[in-house]
């Protein structure tokens, strides 16, 4: 194993190792734009130069490899020298546009500027105009002026999705970052090179200019579009989501994540139900706490447990289920499970999956498999025939065609009860006896099992809106208005619970500033 | 500055000092919780040090970090000039420091208001009320764990209080868009 | 170097004449009364009334008097705020709030659709006009907020602070 | 109260300017002076600003004789009932004027402590915005208020008024005036 | 202390001692402070302060604000005089960055610092002749404090809550014509503070409430952290401007003066004295304050000139991340203390290393004052607790943070 | 019947039209607008009949219409009955005492002679004396006015009790203190003057006042009895609970003292009384003190100094306007004192409680027990 000295700390690294990293080992940052970890390495920016000994050149540190006995300085003068250098020239020609520029408060530009140059102008020239606001795919926006070339993007487009769309065209500093002809950025990823680029010039149509980057808040939270679970950064400013930004999980997604994925954070505000509601009426949680309890249980006396079906949900996470399992059989006395979810949908080889539902896997988990739950389709058919005469239903997805779903709007009218307990308004929960909101992902915590069976935990962004509540909330008052309390106050209770091995899972911890 | 406050110390307790520093002007001793009263005592009845005026205490929440709390004792002497830090290690779950309310008169108020905002409790204090903020107020809103706009009315509102986010969206959001809020 | 010295505040002893209550009385009614006369002094000028009538007399503000918020315009007559949002971000108050919006001139890019101050909660430090970058928003207007009757009176929008905007100077991009 | 009913209807106008013009131009007020904006009151009531010129001079710190309560600067949830007894033992008609940004939302004390406008515990008249408020503003406030009170039905207490619009406000779903949670709506 | 007043009483006939609140909102305790007084008649035998009800929560918010966003939160600390604590929190963070302002803004610093000094006592003694009833000398002093916020305005655009401080310098420099505008005011405020003698200093009515009431004596000042002119009248010389110089209080002539007793009367002399003191500081400031820069050249610290930014990438970044970010302060911790004008105001800063303050105490002279308060009150009479509370000058905001 | 007719007449114009007006506009003009006036403000001048603000008077009239329309409110815990009456009690012997106050002297159909060398005693000739300037002419006059002055202690005692409130009781209990102790003072002022004049009967009083040293020098209260004028105007100020003395009401200790409980008209009614009994204290200082109705050197038959006798207009003419002449005098005087007593208000700090007592018993009385004793010392030797 190479040894390295550098300022002066002398680090063992393993072989192979660039500069680069070996700095970041020992505690030095080396300032770099084109090197981004999960891509090839060009070496074009120059920003990442650093001092060897020996050499009477700088080296940039990203493509460097460590050799034994090198002596390496990060912060000698030449090298500040070089770096305030390289930062006047991308500068030259940058626009003045941190107002209407996207990437003010997370651009690379910025920070190192006020790290590593701190000078004033020195231009006495116009500056080089250039292409702004084009559209390059349907989800990226191109501004020419702010593009520094370092060509992340173009490398993402080859080495990881490896559609090719991007290259670069002109020379000099008329050069810009275009697609081929007749082709635009329209992958599946496209939005990762707007996360991946350095500075403003690739930005998000969906972001764009909708929250300044530093007034939002980040939660580590996980991706429910699919049953991956890619790994985000839930981003969020006065209590809505404002958008996901994948998070490095080298087991589940890497750096990267789906443009699909990036749109779900929609669902958590579109066409909310915010109130409980009986019979259309809005009522409050311990009114509707007693209806409900009131009519369960006449419920149970008429007809019996028997004949009410209980719709599990692979949308909720392993807390909700792992109490509607209880509440069902301990409390209601049912274990007449169906299972309900999204339909599938398209799926690639890299990270989408067919399963929309994040949490199949969990739920199997919790019920101890599949088998014993009765399909959707069953759940019609019973519906159909009569023989059901209560349903109590999580979430409103059901994996239905459009006709099967009006079959069943209209079977549901034979019902004495229909519980829904759902986070949309929709055409179920208009039919509901009693609707009762739920909070999406961002407003609780819990976990998910995705498709590798990986258990991950997602942390509660901000309250829940209106007069919301997690399922397994709300199963908890249930159970206590119906006199047969679970006795869970916090979530963490609900998963010592569940996961009764003292798993340490450092996720939930605050990060300290 | 010279560094004989902190020798002093150093000389006279050698063994509850954690750790000493001057920077910035400010002389500054790390001590253990156990013996401040005793060290107080010494630093203010001692000639060469005449340390009779408390200019402060205060508490610091340095969340995540363990010992979790540290109480801030700033002593001054009036004759001499000079000024000393005492910092006091304070852990999470055994949150007391001795009380000097005995030594000065004003660390009555001063170790008050520090229960008030942190609760550190004063073992020996005769009246430890909380002194800014009322009785029925549960918690301390100056721990870092302490919600900035948890608020704790007194009063049976008839309204709630304000909430931020329905605020914005009633009044300046010029068409209400979907989802986010009630009907 | 300066020259610092202790002095001891006169502590006056009251004479017996004085303790007699009547020279000290006297002496306070001199001042008293002389303001009195003078100002029942027919010719107004010579009174010393320190009063402003305000509504009927209106006294300019200090140049840099910090009063409302006016935005500033472009040379064509539209709003030069870009919704950078650099005022919300400084403002303590949290009282600004900006929608931004696509603007059709590409040269500006980005605007407000949505500007609006919370006047009864701006507590007029004018932090917001050191952060603006774009010269946008200001607080000379010379005038002060005006009170409201009803709570949501106070939410002054885009149009009525541009009404309040002049022209701005500043140039803005560099050269171009 | 029903004589204004029985009174031709020139005169009934006529007694209510009247009535309007005696109560804008006689307001005994009570200063519940708390904060910074206590600078500010005192400065507009001393020589330079004069609020006496209004009939607004004399100060009665009995709330008993006050017809206008100035709430002057922040009011904390240690504070706010104290401000609700204060309200509640004025006699009618009486009138509430939020001094300042504090009193009327807050203010930047968004916190634990802070209340965020005394609107959420008295009703309030006028809303003085600065922080503090310059003594112009305050006039200005006044003046907004004197003509408010100037239209306001004669022998009929504003209470009601304000009652009726408190409810209306309710049952309109705003929700800033929503009942908390564990009542019905 | 409080039984030993109270048992000989009993012997005669039964009596009860009454317990009064006083407050908080009451006349005379700027709505912000109570008293819970065991009368016997009228003397007090004992007395419970409680504060707090200004209560705003301070630290909380600062410790949820930037760096420079904490300045409107001193204007409101002391709001009498909120420049001393601009200033002193200002100095505060400076020492933490160990950066140095140019000599202009410290002459600029001690003017306006001293300014509202001036405004601070005018107040503190005019509202002590308005609460015994000397509303006329209470009008006249305001008269003086309307001429010194019009000097403030002027400079800092606001009458009150200036934030006019910021860290590495001040928001703008003097206007022009200060020095003019400044001996108009001074010759009237020399004039107001004659009248307030005339009407005040000699009058037996006023002596007989102020002297030997409310007696403080310089080991329980010390002992109860007492600073500011309520030490000083007690004869104790401790004035941080002399004892520990800052900005250019080294460099100009000035009495502190002090009293013998510690009474109220004594503390109202004190104040006089002090704003005699202060028009003297402000004159030789004014006379030897020479051009220059008024801030900091740090481009960490200082935002870059407007026309900088507008114009070039390099000062729209700096002042970008200057107004998202706020100001990089480095790990570590500082006391600072500077002489406001109730005392020794102090600021312990903790920082680590954010744009935002990890922990920001404000060692506020009046709550501690106030803690000391009922020994003053005590075995007084109830009358007596005006001139000693308004003596003490307590300010609500900075009392209660 | 037509002296009753006469009497209410009298009563009419005196309390109605003089008094009442007094007290009112002086809680507007000697209050609001002369303070201002001390304290280079301008005062009260919104209020307006037509664009006229009229020194602020229209805003007299609106605090009485708004005064009027203000909810009453009696404290819950008070007792109701006493609450009730004591504003009465407080406001009725203020304006009772003014029955003996004389503006002038009674009225001559004849000629009136002044006959210097009997102490300037005016005769009527040829006619007879009718029709006191006063409502009530009697010869304990001045028993009177101290009799019905001592009831309103009551007043503020009752007020202060019945109002169930920790302060009022303090602010009652220091009225009723401060009263009394002030009246022994204020009784033993006068008594040398009462030696000096012999009389009780106030009209006579100032006749006497009339008389001349050397014939400069008019014989007025002030003059013979100076040091009893300076206790009496004391014991006055604090009688009627003004500033200094304005314990009872210490606005900044015991927040508004007996009244703290009172609103609208019971309000309004303890105030008006409180500035009633000033102006009754200014007339008695005035009648006692200040010559009353009396103009040094005017006399009914013309202007008298030293030997000079001189009737301008004719003696018809003459008796006329010296009737005018004194009744304006006597209203002067009490104007004057009056904005005396508030210029005193505007300048002075408040006494402590116990300084008053202390002012009161300890130098006042022993003051006015030494200056009966001197008084009678001299007079015996004369």
């Amino acid at each position: 194993m190479p040894k390295v000295t550098i300022n002066g700390t002398e680090i063992e690294v393993e072989k192979g190792t660039t500069l680069l990293r070996a700095a970041a080992q020992a505690g030095y940052e080396v300032p770099h734009f084109c090197y981004h970890p999960a891509l090839s390495i060009p070496a074009n920016c120059r920003m990442c130069l650093v001092e060897v000994e020996g050499n009477w050149k700088l080296q940039p540190a990203c493509y460097s490899e460590v050799t034994d006995g090198m002596v390496v300085n990060t912060k000698s003068d030449r090298v500040v020298k070089a770096q305030k250098a390289v930062l006047e020239f991308i500068l030259v020609n940058h626009p003045v546009d941190c107002p209407i520029c996207d990437q003010a408060g997370e651009c690379k530009l910025q920070d190192y500027y006020m790290a590593y140059d701190a000078q004033e102008s020195r231009l006495r020239t116009e500056k080089q105009s250039k292409v702004k606001v084009f559209p390059i795919g349907p989800e990226v926006l191109y501004d020419g002026e702010r593009c520094i070339l370092c060509t992340r993007c173009v490398r993402f487009c080859e080495e990881i999705t490896g559609t090719n769309e991007l290259t670069i065209v002109q020379r000099g500093d008329s050069a810009e970052i275009r697609t081929f002809p007749g082709r635009e950025l329209d992958n599946d990823y496209s939005v990762c090179t707007a996360d991946i680029c350095p500075v403003g010039a690739l930005t998000s149509r969906d972001f764009r200019f909708k929250c300044r980057v530093w007034l939002l808040s980040s939660t580590d939270s996980v991706c429910t579009g699919c049953s991956r679970g890619c790994n985000i950064h839930l981003e969020h400013f006065r209590n809505e989501i404002q958008r996901y930004r994948p998070r490095y999980n080298p087991q589940v997604n890497d750096y990267w994540m789906c443009d699909a994925g990036r749109l779900t954070y929609k669902e958590a505000h579109e066409d909310r139900l915010l109130r409980p509601m009986n019979n259309g009426v809005q009522l409050n949680w311990h009114a509707v706490g007693e209806a409900t309890a009131d009519k369960l249980r006449r419920v149970l006396k008429d007809d019996g447990a028997a004949t009410m079906a209980f719709v599990v949900s692979p949308q909720a996470s392993c807390e909700d289920l792992f109490l509607a399992r209880e509440f069902a059989t301990k409390v209601l006395g049912t274990t007449n499970f169906y299972l309900g979810g999204k339909a599938d949908g398209d799926s690639d080889d890299f990270l989408i999956e067919a399963d929309k539902n994040p949490n199949r896997e969990g739920l199997s988990q919790v019920f101890g498999g599949l088998d014993d739950l009765k399909t959707a389709v069953q759940l019609l058919q019973d519906l159909e025939e009569g023989t059901l005469s209560s349903l109590y239903m999580m979430e409103s997805h059901l994996p239905f065609d459009s006709g099967e779903r009006t079959r069943f709007i209209d079977a549901l009218d034979q019902l004495d009860l229909f519980i829904l307990q759902a986070q949309h308004r929709s055409d179920l929960a208009a039919k509901a006896h009693l609707a009762l909101p739920t909070c999406s992902h961002a407003e609780t915590s819990g976990t998910f099992v995705n498709s590798q069976g990986i258990h991950q935990r997602f942390d509660q962004a901000f309250a829940p809106h209106g007069q919301s509540l997690p399922h397994w909330q709300i199963f908890t008052r249930l159970s206590k208005a119906l006199d047969a309390p679970l006795e869970y106050t916090f979530v963490h209770q609900v998963q010592k619970e569940m996961f009764p091995a003292p798993e340490e899972e450092d996720d939930a911890a605050q990060p300290a500033e | 500055m010279s560094k004989k406050l902190i020798d002093f110390v150093a000389k006279h307790f050698a063994d509850e000092v954690l750790d000493s520093h001057s920077r910035l002007g400010n002389d500054t001793v790390v001590l253990k919780r156990d013996r401040l009263p005793e060290i107080v005592e010494r630093l203010r009845d001692d000639e060469s040090t005449a340390m009779n005026m408390l200019r402060a205490i205060t508490s610091v929440d340095y969340l995540n970090r363990i010992p979790r709390f540290e109480v801030v004792y700033v002593l001054y002497s009036i004759s001499k000039k000079h000024m000393l830090t005492l910092r006091v290690v304070v852990e999470e779950e055994d949150c007391t420091a001795p009380s000097i309310h005995h030594l000065y008169g004003a660390a009555g108020w001063m170790e008050r208001e520090v229960w008030d905002m942190y609760g550190v409790e004063f073992d020996g204090h005769p009246d430890l009320r909380r002194v800014l903020l009322y009785e029925e107020f549960e918690g301390h809103p100056l721990r870092k764990d302490y919600a900035k706009q948890a608020s704790q009315p007194r009063l049976d509102l008839l309204v709630r209080e304000r909430d931020s986010v329905e605020e914005f969206n009633v009044f300046y959001k010029s068409k209400p868009s979907e989802g986010s809020r009630d009907s | 170097m300066g020259n610092v010295t202790v002095k001891n505040v006169d502590r006056i002893k009251q004479t017996l004449w004085e303790k007699s209550y009547i020279p000290e009385i006297l002496r306070g009614l001199s001042v008293t009364t002389s303001h009195f006369f003078r100002n029942l002094n027919p010719n107004k000028e010579k009174r010393t009334i320190f009063t402003r009538e305000y509504p009927e007399v209106i006294t300019e503000y200090p140049e840099r008097y910090r009063g409302l918020h006016r935005l500033m315009l472009r040379d064509d007559g539209q709003v030069r705020c870009v919704a950078c949002m650099c005022c919300s971000t400084i403002c303590p108050a949290d009282c600004i709030h900006i929608e931004a919006g696509e603007h059709d001139d590409p040269t500006i890019e980005k605007y407000p659709t949505v500007f609006v101050i919370d006047e009864l909660r701006c507590i007029v430090c004018g932090l917001c006009v050191e952060a603006c970058p774009c010269d946008a928003i200001r607080m000379d207007s010379g005038r002060h907020i005006p009170p409201s009757l009803e709570r949501d009176e106070a939410f002054f929008d885009r149009d009525l602070l541009m009404e309040l905007g002049g022209l701005s100077e500043a140039k803005q991009g560099g050269q171009r | 109260m029903g004589l204004e009913h029985q009174l031709p209807e020139v005169l009934t106008t006529r007694l209510e300017s009247a009535v309007g013009w005696a109560r804008k131009h006689s307001l005994f007020q009570y200063p519940f002076a708390t904060a910074c904006c206590g600078m500010e009151y005192m400065a507009t009531a001393s020589s330079r600003y004069d609020i006496a010129r209004f009939g607004a001079e004399i100060p009665r710190f009995s709330p008993r004789q006050a017809d206008l309560l100035w709430v002057v600067g922040t009011v904390n949830h240690k504070l706010a009932p104290f401000l609700r007894r204060i309200y509640e033992q004025m006699a009618e008609p009486k009138w509430v004027m939020a001094f300042g940004v504090c009193a009327s939302t807050g203010g930047f004390y968004d916190n634990y402590a802070t209340v965020q406008g005394i609107d959420k515990i008295i009703p309030v008249d006028c809303y003085i915005p600065g922080c503090p408020p310059r003594p112009e503003q305050v006039i200005d406030g006044l003046l907004a208020l004197q003509s408010k009170i100037q239209a306001e039905p004669w022998m009929k207490y504003a209470y009601e008024e304000k009652a009726k619009r408190r409810a209306e406000m309710e049952r309109s779903g705003n929700p800033l005036f929503t009942p908390i949670d564990g009542q019905e709506t | 202390m409080a039984e030993d007043i109270y048992q000989p009483l009993d012997q005669d006939i039964h009596t009860e001692p009454m317990i009064l609140q006083m407050g908080p909102s009451h006349p005379a305790t700027h709505g912000t402070v109570r008293f819970t007084l065991t009368l016997d008649g009228e003397k007090v035998i004992k007395c419970d302060t409680e504060v707090g009800y200004l209560h705003r929560g301070f630290e909380k918010e600062c410790e949820n604000s930037t760096w420079t966003q904490v300045f409107p939160y001193t204007d409101r600390l002391n709001y009498v005089s909120p420049l001393l604590n601009n200033f002193g929190y200002a100095l505060a963070v400076e020492r933490l960055l160990e950066i140095e302002v140019p000599e202009r803004c410290n002459w600029i610093r001690t003017i306006m610092g001293e300014i509202s000094r001036l405004s601070d006592h005018l107040t503190c003694v005019g509202a002590g002749g308005l609460e015994l009833g000397a509303m006329t000398a209470f009008l006249y002093a305001l008269e003086g404090r309307e001429l010194v916020w019009d000097l403030i305005e002027e400079v800092t655009g606001a009458r009150l809550t200036v934030s006019y401080g910021r860290i590495g310098g001040v928001k703008d420099d003097l206007t022009e014509d200060f020095a003019d505008r400044w001996a108009y005011t001074r010759g009237r405020l020399q004039e107001i503070h004659a009248n307030t003698h005339k009407l005040l200093t000699r009058n037996r009515i006023f002596l007989d409430r102020m002297q030997g009431t409310g007696v403080l004596t310089p080991e329980m000042g010390i002992s109860y952290g007492y600073t500011g002119p309520v030490l000083r009248s007690t004869g104790v010389d401790y004035d941080v401007r002399k004892d520990h110089p800052y900005f250019m209080y080294g460099e100009v002539d000035f009495d502190v003066p002090v009293g013998d007793t510690g009474d109220n009367y004594d503390r109202y002399l004190v104040r006089m004295e002090e704003i005699t003191q202060s028009i003297r500081i402000i004159d030789q400031c004014l006379e030897r304050m020479e051009p220059g820069p008024v801030n900091s050249d740090d481009p960490r610290v200082v935002l870059p000139e407007k026309e900088k930014v507008y114009n070039s990438i390099e000062g729209m970044i700096n002042h970008f991340k200057i107004i998202f970010e706020g100001i990089q302060v480095p790990p570590g911790e500082v006391y600072s203390y500077t002489e406001a004008g109730n005392g020794e105001l102090g600021f312990y800063i903790v920082s680590n290393g954010t744009g935002k303050p990890w922990k920001i105490h404000v060692r506020s002279p009046s709550l501690i004052m106030m803690g000391g308060l009922h020994h003053l009150i005590e075995g007084g009479l109830l009358a007596d607790i005006i001139p000693t509370f308004d003596t003490i000058n307590m300010i609500g905001g900075e009392c209660d943070k | 019947m037509a002296e009753i007719l006469l009497s209410v007449v009298k009563i009419a114009v005196i309390v109605f039209g003089f008094v009442m007006l007094v007290a009112s506009l002086m809680t507007l003009l000697g209050d609001r607008k002369q303070s201002a006036k001390i304290q280079n403000r301008i005062g009260p001048n919104q209020a307006r009949f037509f664009g006229f603000s009229l020194a602020g008077i229209p805003h007299f009239l609106a605090d009485g219409i708004k005064m009027i329309l203000k909810e009453n409110v009696t404290p819950a815990q008070s007792n109701k009955f006493l609450h009730t009456i004591a504003p009465g009690l407080v406001f009725v012997p203020a304006l009772v005492g003014w029955a003996v106050v004389p503006f002038m002297d009674h009225y001559c159909t004849g000629t009136v002679q002044t006959l210097p060398q009997m102490n300037y005693t005016e005769v009527c000739v040829g006619g007879e004396w009718k029709n006191y300037f006063s409502i009530m002419h009697f010869n304990s006059g001045l028993l009177f006015a101290f009799a019905i002055a001592a009831v309103s202690v009551y007043g503020a005692a009752i007020a202060g009790w019945a109002s169930n409130s920790k302060f009022s009781l303090l602010g009652g209990l220091r009225s009723s203190a401060q009263m009394i102790s002030y009246e022994v003072s204020m009784g033993l002022s006068l008594a040398g003057v009462l030696m000096i004049y012999g009389t009780l009967n106030l009209n006579e009083m100032v006749r006497m006042q009339g008389n001349m040293f050397g014939d400069w020098l008019p014989m007025w209260g002030v003059v013979v009895q100076p040091l009893a004028f300076f206790l009496f105007f004391l014991a006055g100020l604090a009688e009627t609970k003004r500033a200094p003395f304005d314990l009872p009401e210490d606005e900044s200790v015991i927040v508004a003292g007996y009244i703290t409980e009172y609103s609208s008209m019971k309000f309004a009614m303890m105030q008006l009384s409180e500035y009633a009994a000033t102006v009754f204290i200014a007339a008695l200082i005035a009648v006692i003190f200040l010559g009353g109705w009396q103009v040094p050197y005017v006399y009914a038959d013309g202007i008298r100094f030293l030997d000079n006798h001189w009737v301008p207009f004719g003696e018809d003419a003459w008796y006329w306007i010296s009737i005018f002449l004194r009744i304006g005098a006597m209203v002067f005087k009490i104007l004057f004192l009056v904005w005396l007593q508030f210029m005193m208000r505007w300048t002075l700090p408040r006494f402590r409680y116990d300084q008053v007592m202390t002012l009161g018993w300890k130098i006042l009385l022993p003051l006015s027990i030494a200056n009966l004793f001197v008084t009678a010392l001299v007079l015996a030797i004369l």
